[in-house]
């Protein structure tokens, strides 16, 4: 369904240095998978997502959805920032549904839906409340139910659960899964958390740095549906030191 | 009468003083209806936008300044007309306070005196000086605004200040509140007689419709006729129109606008005809004034053949 | 509401403060430097020449806000779209702005006359004057709202799909709000001294058409009591344009409100 | 830069196109509509009087410029501190507001005869007129700029004990450079007529007084080409306060550029 | 130190609405003492940091610091906030700076020493960046490195690592700890990672919400210095079940 094609991205920066952020990724999606991403900071994850979602383009190599390729946001992409990025004069729930309209999709059950989203997060009665009012955990949860009420073919997460704590982190992954495999859409994941990519994903890609390269694909054989139990089996327990030897490795190379 | 009306707008030269009592009564009166017209009023910004409307044909008639007739022709080949002579000589003068001891123009030598820009007072001034022997160059030219020469003349930082003789009345009241006195020098005094104030029109007007010309010349000259006789109640009709003229204030600047109407060398010439001598005269101080070609044939500007 | 509007009436004593004091020095200087009343008359005689001229002043008062209301909406139905246009992209950005620049920089009594000619001697010239006079710089300030808007909800923009109008209408323009609304406080002081060149250029009734009267009858008072009420219609209209932004979008004004309430 | 100056290039070409065909159109329907010298003389009678007047059409450009640029320094000198002034308190913001507004609803005219006596006739009432024509949109702009800052960086400086005074100096001052800029555009070019009305009210020379003698002397061409050199003069000094924020500011004029470059 | 007595905190909403914050926090901090906060999102650890950095008022009880009540903030305390809210007209180098400049104790050598901070956070080279050419991770460690730099003798840190990978958190946690133990400062330190709180802090107070109120407070006996080895140790496996049985438990007991 997703495939980068060698794609390569440089940023030219205003004080005239370029900046190679992705080099040479390719990388197949199947429709409904979950795909987590993790890697060091500054390694490109989030210039990966902003590809897929045809925010920006590539500097070279392709980017296609359904064969075709990505010039351009799509109705049925649905992107998380990794900053929360709600519209500071809306409260709430018209943060909430605000691409909805935006689309035209809106109906009469949409306030409904977002407000039983908003239940879910744990955020009844804040749907009144303008973003300034949220606690930052709270922030980047009205920016989840914002994403998962487009009910998208392709949902792109960036550290969705960056600002939350355990508990919060916990429910929100079940939630996420419950609703991933009731829909079937194909999401990326990034997160900076190894457990959570493997609890989550059906494959978890590792990054490099400077410049970002795909380090290797882990494939997840965890059965589903996931639970936190899982933490202790030994599949669990061998990915995520593959992960982080990975990840670890990767200093010491860049390092050298 | 049974007759249909002509709905006609005159431009004036400036807002509505007791200057122009005589038409406003006069539409009042019915001076115009019963020549078949339906005479409306509008205020002007000055002689020459006057004739630069009239000559673009937001009104048929105009009331202006003969220098603007004349110049607007001269230069521009505007094809505007004088058809009546309305103030026989100008009233061009200079004000001075009677505390300043001024009382004559030679006393003005070398004296600051306060000015706008592009007054045609300060263009006459070297004729003015050059008959009572002063050197024009000797003086000190204050440019300011309108509004502000009276203010600077009265707070004396000006010996002098140039205004027509019409707005004596109002601005020596005011003057007098200030515990003042404005004394008038007209330039006519020295025997700079030119013509002034005229009703105009444009040569479209008066091809397609000479008739037109004529009935609202008829009801120009009977409108001023009757203002001339009856000042007072004249200025009645002209408050009534416009509220932000003062009784006193109309009377007194109506009495001395039709001092330059009916005088002397009106009853020589008769109710809005001129003098060669004077017209000559006239003209050869516009051109100099005004840069135009002193050799040019003024008359083609004036028509005074519709005069009742 | 209630400690909200006591806050407020607060908030404007200093303003009343101010006004009285100026008063009271006016009249005071007037009296002892022994200022003439053609060049600066007290306020007692401007007040005594309002009140004996009062239904002719309220006629020219009623004229002018005419025009005044007409220009500034005007300056409001256009102004907008125009600055839309101008933020949607830098080239149309570059092809306008040098025009308007011009009709800014050009005196409006030079057009006055085309104006005449061209439309009749009616309300439209009036009106466009006043137009001018006061739309430029609520153009500006928009522009300059719509285009502060932070990268990341242009991106938000982009990611749900909105077009260029859509993300003018719903991202920008929200986001622009207080800008629109400081441009349009200026525009209302403007529209009252457009009104008046407007009249200045051609105009029958109106306060601009009693300071020009009054001037040349040397009645400074009453041309001073048309100042005061251009003065006055500025700061009622000011006003109304504030509390419209209040009633209308409570969080722009409320940006002042959070940040001045840190101290 | 190369690349950068190219691409400016490019973009100032429709506004050259507008200017051009704005020139044509005029000079076409001047031609086809007969319409009079005096009241809308052509392009090329405008040129032809102003070359033949050139040296004195020069020196009365020159007046006006001094006017123009010293009344356009005094309304930043004293635009941005009472920007400042307002911007850091609803209090102070509440006594000096309305006072501006009734600055801007009075006509300048109107103040004439009191500058002119008080001050005398030279360059001081001039500058005071241009400076009262121009100030007011800049001080708008830069309240708003000044508080549209993020409450989170607001925070970010109490944080780090940052008085009033810093607080506006080091936080809300940059943040503002774009609206602040904004308000120096407007401004630079409503000192241009700001210097003619203060020219119609006293002066010497000038293009406002040139206007007014040619109107007198009924050279229609001449008054039209001070009013061109009247527009040539907003249209340079609006892209030399745009130059200066490219040059001294380019983060602030990126704005922009970042905004627009998502397109 | 640092003694919060009886404090409340509750603020009123623009839709009229009052939410209670916090509810009756007392908590001693010792000079040089490292706490760490846990706690479900949105209950009200944001704003215990606000209100200990004197940017908020409380509503009821005191703040003392040194024995003196908090009214506003002072010198010695640098607060990392929870988004990294950089200046975004100034380079990375001008905003770690940017604290020390305000408060004129800039110097010649100051500049270095930033370059240094930025050096160990993994910044070289980027000094001349301006924060929207950062990746989200990086933006976070800036906002850090400008809090180190004031070298406080109270630290407020605000889930600092939130947006960091497991690599780069471990190294900002060691960096830290080694800062923290060469200049005796008092830290206190919000995370939603509950190792991480074992790892760094003397204490962890564990918040329950709706209202914020202190659920217990955990002494970590784990011996200093301390290293990502110690997760194995019987001790921080105590601690880490104890935390999240009283986390987990506010849960029911919110449902209930
Ligand atoms: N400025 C404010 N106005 C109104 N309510 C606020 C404000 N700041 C915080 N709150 C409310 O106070 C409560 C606590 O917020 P706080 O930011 O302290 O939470 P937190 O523990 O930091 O959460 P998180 O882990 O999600 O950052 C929340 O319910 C929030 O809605
Ligand atoms: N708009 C931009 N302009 C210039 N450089 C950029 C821009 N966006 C990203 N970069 C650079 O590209 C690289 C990758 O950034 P990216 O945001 O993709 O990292 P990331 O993997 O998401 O990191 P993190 O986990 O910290 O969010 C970084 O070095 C960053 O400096
Ligand atoms: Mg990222
Ligand atoms: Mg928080």
């Amino acid at each position: 369904m997703i495939r980068l094609e060698n794609v390569n991205k440089t940023f030219r920066g205003r004080d005239g240095t370029a900046v190679e952020a992705l080099r040479d990724i390719s990388l197949d999606i199947a429709a409904g998978e979950f795909v987590a991403i993790v890697g060091a900071s500054g390694c490109g994850k989030s210039t990966l997502l902003r590809l897929v979602a045809g925010l920006v383009p590539t500097s070279s190599g392709q980017v296609m959805l359904d064969n075709a390729p990505v010039t351009e946001p799509r109705t049925d992409t649905a992107m998380v920032f990794q900053a929360a990025t709600l519209l500071p004069w809306a409260d709430v729930l018209r943060n909430v549904t605000f691409p909805i309209r935006l689309m035209h999709q809106h109906d009469t059950k949409t306030d409904d839906k977002a407000r039983a989203l908003l239940a879910t997060a744990g955020l009844s009665g804040f749907e009144t409340k303008l973003p300034r009012e949220l606690s930052g955990g709270m922030q980047q949860r009205v920016a989840i139910c914002r994403a998962l009420l487009q009910e998208p073919r392709v949902l792109l997460m960036d550290e969705p659960f960056g600002a939350l704590d355990a508990l919060t982190r916990e429910e929100m992954s079940l939630e996420l899964l419950r609703l991933w495999s009731a829909r079937k859409m194909a999401v990326i994941f990034v997160t900076h958390s190894i457990s959570e990519a493997i609890l989550l994903a059906d494959r978890v890609v590792v990054m490099s740095p400077r410049p970002g390269r795909i380090a290797d694909i882990i494939n997840i054989a965890l059965p589903r549906p996931r639970s936190f139990e899982q933490e202790g089996t030994e599949e669990f327990q061998r990915c995520a030191a593959r992960i982080r030897a990975l990840i670890f490795k990767g200093r010491d190379a860049n390092a050298a | 009468p049974a007759r249909a009306q002509d709905r006609v707008l005159l431009l004036l030269d400036w807002i509505p003083t007791g200057e122009h009592a005589a038409y406003f009564s006069g539409v009042a009166r019915g001076a115009w209806r019963e020549n078949g017209i339906e005479l409306s009023l509008a205020r002007g910004y000055g002689s020459g936008d006057t004739v630069a409307k009239v000559a673009a044909g937001v009104a048929p008639f105009g009331v202006a300044d003969i220098s603007a007739v004349l110049a607007a022709r001269a230069r521009q080949n505007a094809p505007v007309r004088s058809i009546m002579q309305v103030y026989s000589h100008s009233p061009h003068s200079m004000f001075v306070l009677r505390s300043s001891g001024i009382t004559s123009f030679q006393q003005l030598d070398g004296k600051r005196i306060a000015i706008t820009p592009g007054n045609s007072h300060r263009l006459y001034f070297p004729e003015v000086a050059r008959r009572v022997g002063i050197n024009p160059e000797r003086i000190q030219w204050v440019n300011t605004d309108a509004s502000a020469m009276a203010a600077l003349m009265i707070t004396k930082r000006v010996e002098a200040a140039p205004f027509f003789a019409i707005h004596h009345y109002y601005q020596n009241k005011a003057a007098r509140r200030a515990g003042e006195e404005i004394v008038v020098l007209p330039f006519v005094e020295t025997g700079f007689a030119i013509y002034a104030t005229t009703l105009m029109t444009t040569d479209e007007v008066i091809q397609r419709n000479p008739d037109l010309v004529r009935r609202f010349l008829r009801g120009a000259a009977s409108a001023m006729t009757w203002a001339n006789e009856n000042q007072e109640q004249a200025c009645r009709l002209h408050v009534q129109r416009n509220p932000e003229v003062e009784l006193d204030d109309c009377q007194g600047s109506l009495r001395s606008t039709m001092s330059y109407v009916f005088n002397d060398h009106q009853r020589q010439t008769g109710l809005g005809r001129q003098a060669p001598d004077r017209m000559n005269f006239t003209w050869q101080q516009v051109a100099s004034s005004l840069e135009l070609a002193p050799g040019w044939n003024y008359s083609q500007a004036i028509d005074l053949s519709f005069l009742p | 509401m209630q400690p909200d509007r006591k806050a407020r009436l607060i908030a404007s004593l200093p303003a009343w403060g101010a006004t009285i004091a100026l008063l009271l020095i006016w009249e005071i200087s007037v009296h002892v430097f022994q200022i003439r009343e053609f060049i600066l008359p007290a306020p007692s005689a401007i007040w005594e020449a309002c009140v004996s001229a009062w239904p002719n002043l309220l006629r020219h008062t009623l004229a002018t806000l005419g025009t005044v209301l007409m220009g500034f909406f005007a300056s409001v139905i256009i102004s907008l779209p125009l600055a839309m246009l101008i933020a949607s992209s830098p080239t149309t950005s570059a092809a306008i702005y040098p025009l308007l620049v011009i009709t800014q920089s050009i005196p409006k009594v030079a057009l006055a006359p085309i104006l005449i000619v061209a439309l009749g001697a009616n309300e439209m010239p009036r009106i466009i004057v006043t137009f001018l006079v006061a739309f430029f710089p609520l153009v500006v300030s928009s522009v300059a709202g719509l285009l502060a808007v932070p990268p990341e909800l242009i991106e938000l923009g982009r990611a749900c799909r909105a077009g260029r109008f859509q993300e003018l209408l719903r991202i920008r323009l929200p986001f622009a709000v207080p800008f629109v609304f400081g441009g349009l406080k200026v525009a209302a002081a403007l529209s009252v001294v457009g009104a008046v060149v407007a009249e200045f250029v051609g105009a029958d009734a109106g306060l601009g058409y009693l300071i020009q009267t009054s001037m040349a009858f040397f009645r400074t008072p009453l041309a001073f009591g048309a100042v005061v009420m251009l003065a006055l219609m500025g700061i009622v209209l000011f006003q109304a344009v504030a509390l419209t932004e209040r009633l209308l979008f409570p969080w722009s004004s409320s940006v002042e409100g959070t940040t001045t309430a840190t101290s």
